[in-house]
């Protein structure tokens, strides 16, 4: 594969992208053409389609018509028929073949005007006045309507007609022409002229009824086409019926098949925006009420799932009490414990041995304190005994006893002496005599120194 | 809104209700695209009725001026 | 409050209605939660308060509208 | 308290009663951790009061609201 | 005294007790064991009122505290 | 006699009356015994009756102590 | 007599009894002898006397006293 002849890199590709690219190159080059030829192969499927091959002597394309196309035509196409054609070229992409698509078809042997009328299209056609790029869109709701037309004759009404069924509140503006005759030409461009100078029209129509080709051929030339091309202001070819096709109509932004679709196309129906209107706005509100339910809804439900602490907290309230209660029944039971054991203590305390040994104490000592009185009564006793016992036996021994039986004791009065010799007393001595009863006081007046033995 | 044509108005309308249906909007920017979609529909409303019917001819005078004329179309 | 959407209070109000079931809060922190969620709660129904009363002004603006301005003049 | 939550509050109150309850604490020690606990449980059950309160206003303002404004429109 | 626990003091009463249980204390020291128990008991016994006395005020307190829920006590 | 024990004392008196008891004292060392004997007697006497005073007195306290403080408050 | 024990008083009355017995003492040896045995008897006997005196104070303050007691110390 050494195709780079040149330096340039050779694009690869894709066959899709190359089909693509040949459709739109194919179909912008031959978005509309006449072409003549003869008709072979020619069929008519339960479609309504008309499927044909068209050829001279050195080359064939396939063909078709479609039934909206073809319920036109004033008569059935057969095989051998040379006709000419108004058709483009169409690719279909998945087979990569080309066909024709046919608009337009009639027998061959075509006039003056319709050479005319071809050299004129092909010559505005290479300027590219028929191009899409320059076609003006259509304003959907025109304010001011202008129509270049015959003020006489129905079209002007029909168009009117329609335009106030279908939108009663309009500012239509009609520009007055001739449609056919000498001046038409002129004042048709004319017209689009002083509508662009002057008017400040949104939209305009180009209206004429049917008619034969020598009838529509103002709207072929090329003053009035290029009157519409230079025109700012929108134009809608609405020339003949829907089969008359002229210039104005490839020029035109638009084409209406006749002057009455001209007014359905350029204005949509009031009453169908209204309620388009009112659809949406109940959509709307629909829609923000559903909206706003969904989001009270949503709110309330959370905000009825919130738990309320409350209940917890009553848990704990009796929690709290439960515990004081046991706090204070253990303390009263721990205490009533200690009362009972001091109270024990208390009692063996008070019932201790300790008082018997105060009373046993106090026995022994009652004991000893009567027994040493005992002894001490037995000591005096004895000792006093034993003394009376010793003086009386003294007492029986008394040596006075012996003065009973007559003895008496003479002594000195003052040294006591007893005087057992006269020789050592004196006369006139004092003597006392005892006796057995009673004491003698005498006077010695004579003494002997002889005892008579026989007293 | 003024500056808006009618048929941009629709189409914001359109979209508005749109975007509403597509259902992610939050809250307040749901409340807000109503809001404009109730003016839009207001303004297309009164929009229609914008326009004073009047149907006219442009004929020309002697003076060669051109003149307006009421039109009866029957 | 005014600075956060609709849907970021109910998502804060979801949190913590969500924190307060899993019932693992100390007792301060749920009420303080649940102070929240009630301030959260009612936020949100006073804001749709206000957005309905909204709602209802622009709808009867409308309806006035209608009345002032028949759709079918002539 | 104030820096005590009120579970841990309510911890120190249960381990007191344990403590007690054990009946190992000397007769003293149990009436201080008595009186601990007897004042543990005031603060508790004060802290509820609170917290109760709280909550009835918190509802009562709740239900001023819904009176102003209810929140079931239709 | 002061210094002593309540269970200090009744262990010491308890010794006392059995000391003078014993009999063989002379009796002046029996006689001093046996105040000394008294002193010790009656000090109990002091105690003991003094602890009831102080658990009778803190429940009092408590129960002023929670007017609505008395304090059982049996 | 102070620095003498209640027993110390007794045993002294039981002496006493032993040899008294047996009789082989002069008489003046017995009336001596004896009357020591007496003094020691009535020493430990008195001794025991202050000690009766005393547990007396401190009964009478400790009774008193429990008519005014009973033990168990139930 | 002071020095004199009461039983040496007595041995000395029975040595008299058993001299005067004995009737070998002239008569004035006998008279003299005798009358000391009277004065030994009387001595004895006052002692004794004085003894039982001394007892019956000492048991009579005993039984006062107990109280004041008086002792009578010789």
């Amino acid at each position: 594969m050494n195709h780079r002849n040149d330096s340039k890199l050779q694009q690869i590709y894709q066959v899709s992208e190359l089909t693509a690219n040949i459709k739109s190159l194919l179909e912008e080059k031959f978005s509309i053409i006449w072409i003549t030829g003869e008709i072979s192969n020619f069929s008519k499927p339960v479609s309504g389609h008309y499927y044909f091959s068209l050829k001279d002597r050195h080359a064939q394309i396939n063909a078709v018509m479609f039934r909206g196309q073809n319920r036109r035509l004033n008569f059935i196409p057969e095989n051998g028929m040379q006709i000419t054609a108004l058709g483009r070229i169409s690719i279909y992409e998945p087979r990569g073949t080309y066909q024709l698509i046919i608009e337009h078809l009639e027998p061959k042997g075509i006039g003056a005007l319709q050479i005319a009328f071809e050299q004129l299209k092909e010559k505005l056609s290479q300027e590219g006045l028929f191009d899409h790029s320059f076609k003006k869109p259509i304003p959907f709701l025109p304010q001011k309507i202008c129509i270049i037309t015959s003020p006489t004759g129905a079209v002007v009404h029909d168009i009117i007609k329609i335009a106030t069924r279908r939108f009663p509140n309009l500012y239509i503006q009609i520009l007055p022409v001739s449609v056919q005759g000498d001046h038409a030409e002129k004042e048709i461009a004319d017209a689009i002229a002083f509508m662009n100078s002057t008017l400040d029209s949104d939209v305009a129509i180009l209206a004429r009824g049917g008619g034969s080709i020598e009838d529509l051929w103002a709207f072929n030339t090329e003053s009035v086409a290029r009157a519409i091309f230079s025109s700012n202001i929108p134009v809608i070819s609405a020339v003949g019926h829907e089969t008359d096709f002229t210039i104005s109509d490839f020029v035109a932004d638009l084409r209406a098949p006749t002057p009455s679709a001209a007014a359905e196309l350029v204005l949509p129906v009031k009453m169908d925006l209204l309620h388009k209107i009112e659809s949406k706005k109940k959509q709307l509100e629909i829609f923000i009420k559903q909206c706003r339910e969904q989001k009270r809804y949503q709110a309330l439900e959370l905000s009825n799932r919130l738990i309320n602490p409350k209940k917890t907290a009553e848990d704990f309230r009796l929690k709290i009490d439960d515990l004081c209660n046991q706090m204070v029944k253990t303390l009263s039971y721990h205490v009533k414990h200690k009362f009972e054991q001091l109270a024990l203590q208390k009692k063996c305390l008070y019932s201790t041995r300790f008082h018997d040994q105060v009373k046993r104490n106090k026995e022994i000592l009652e004991q000893n304190h009567f027994n040493s009185l005992k002894s001490i009564d037995f000591y005096i006793t004895k000792n006093r005994f034993n003394l009376l016992e010793t003086t009386g036996k003294m007492n029986a021994l008394n040596p006075i006893a012996i003065l009973e039986r007559g003895y008496s004791i003479t002594r000195k009065i003052t040294d006591k002496k007893i005087i057992k010799d006269s020789e050592t007393v004196s006369i006139g001595e004092n003597l006392e005599i005892i006796l057995a009863k009673g004491i003698l006081n005498c006077n010695v007046e004579g003494k002997s120194s002889h005892v008579k033995k026989d007293i | 809104m003024s500056k808006k044509t009618f048929e941009q108005s629709l189409k914001q309308l359109e979209q508005i209700v749109e975007e509403l249906e597509s259902g992610e909007l939050p809250l307040e920017k749901a409340v807000k695209k109503f809001e404009d979609g109730i003016k839009l529909s207001r303004s297309c409303s009164s929009k229609l009725d914008e326009i004073e019917r009047k149907i006219t001819i442009l004929l020309k005078d002697q003076a060669d001026d051109v003149v307006e004329k009421p039109f009866i179309s029957d």
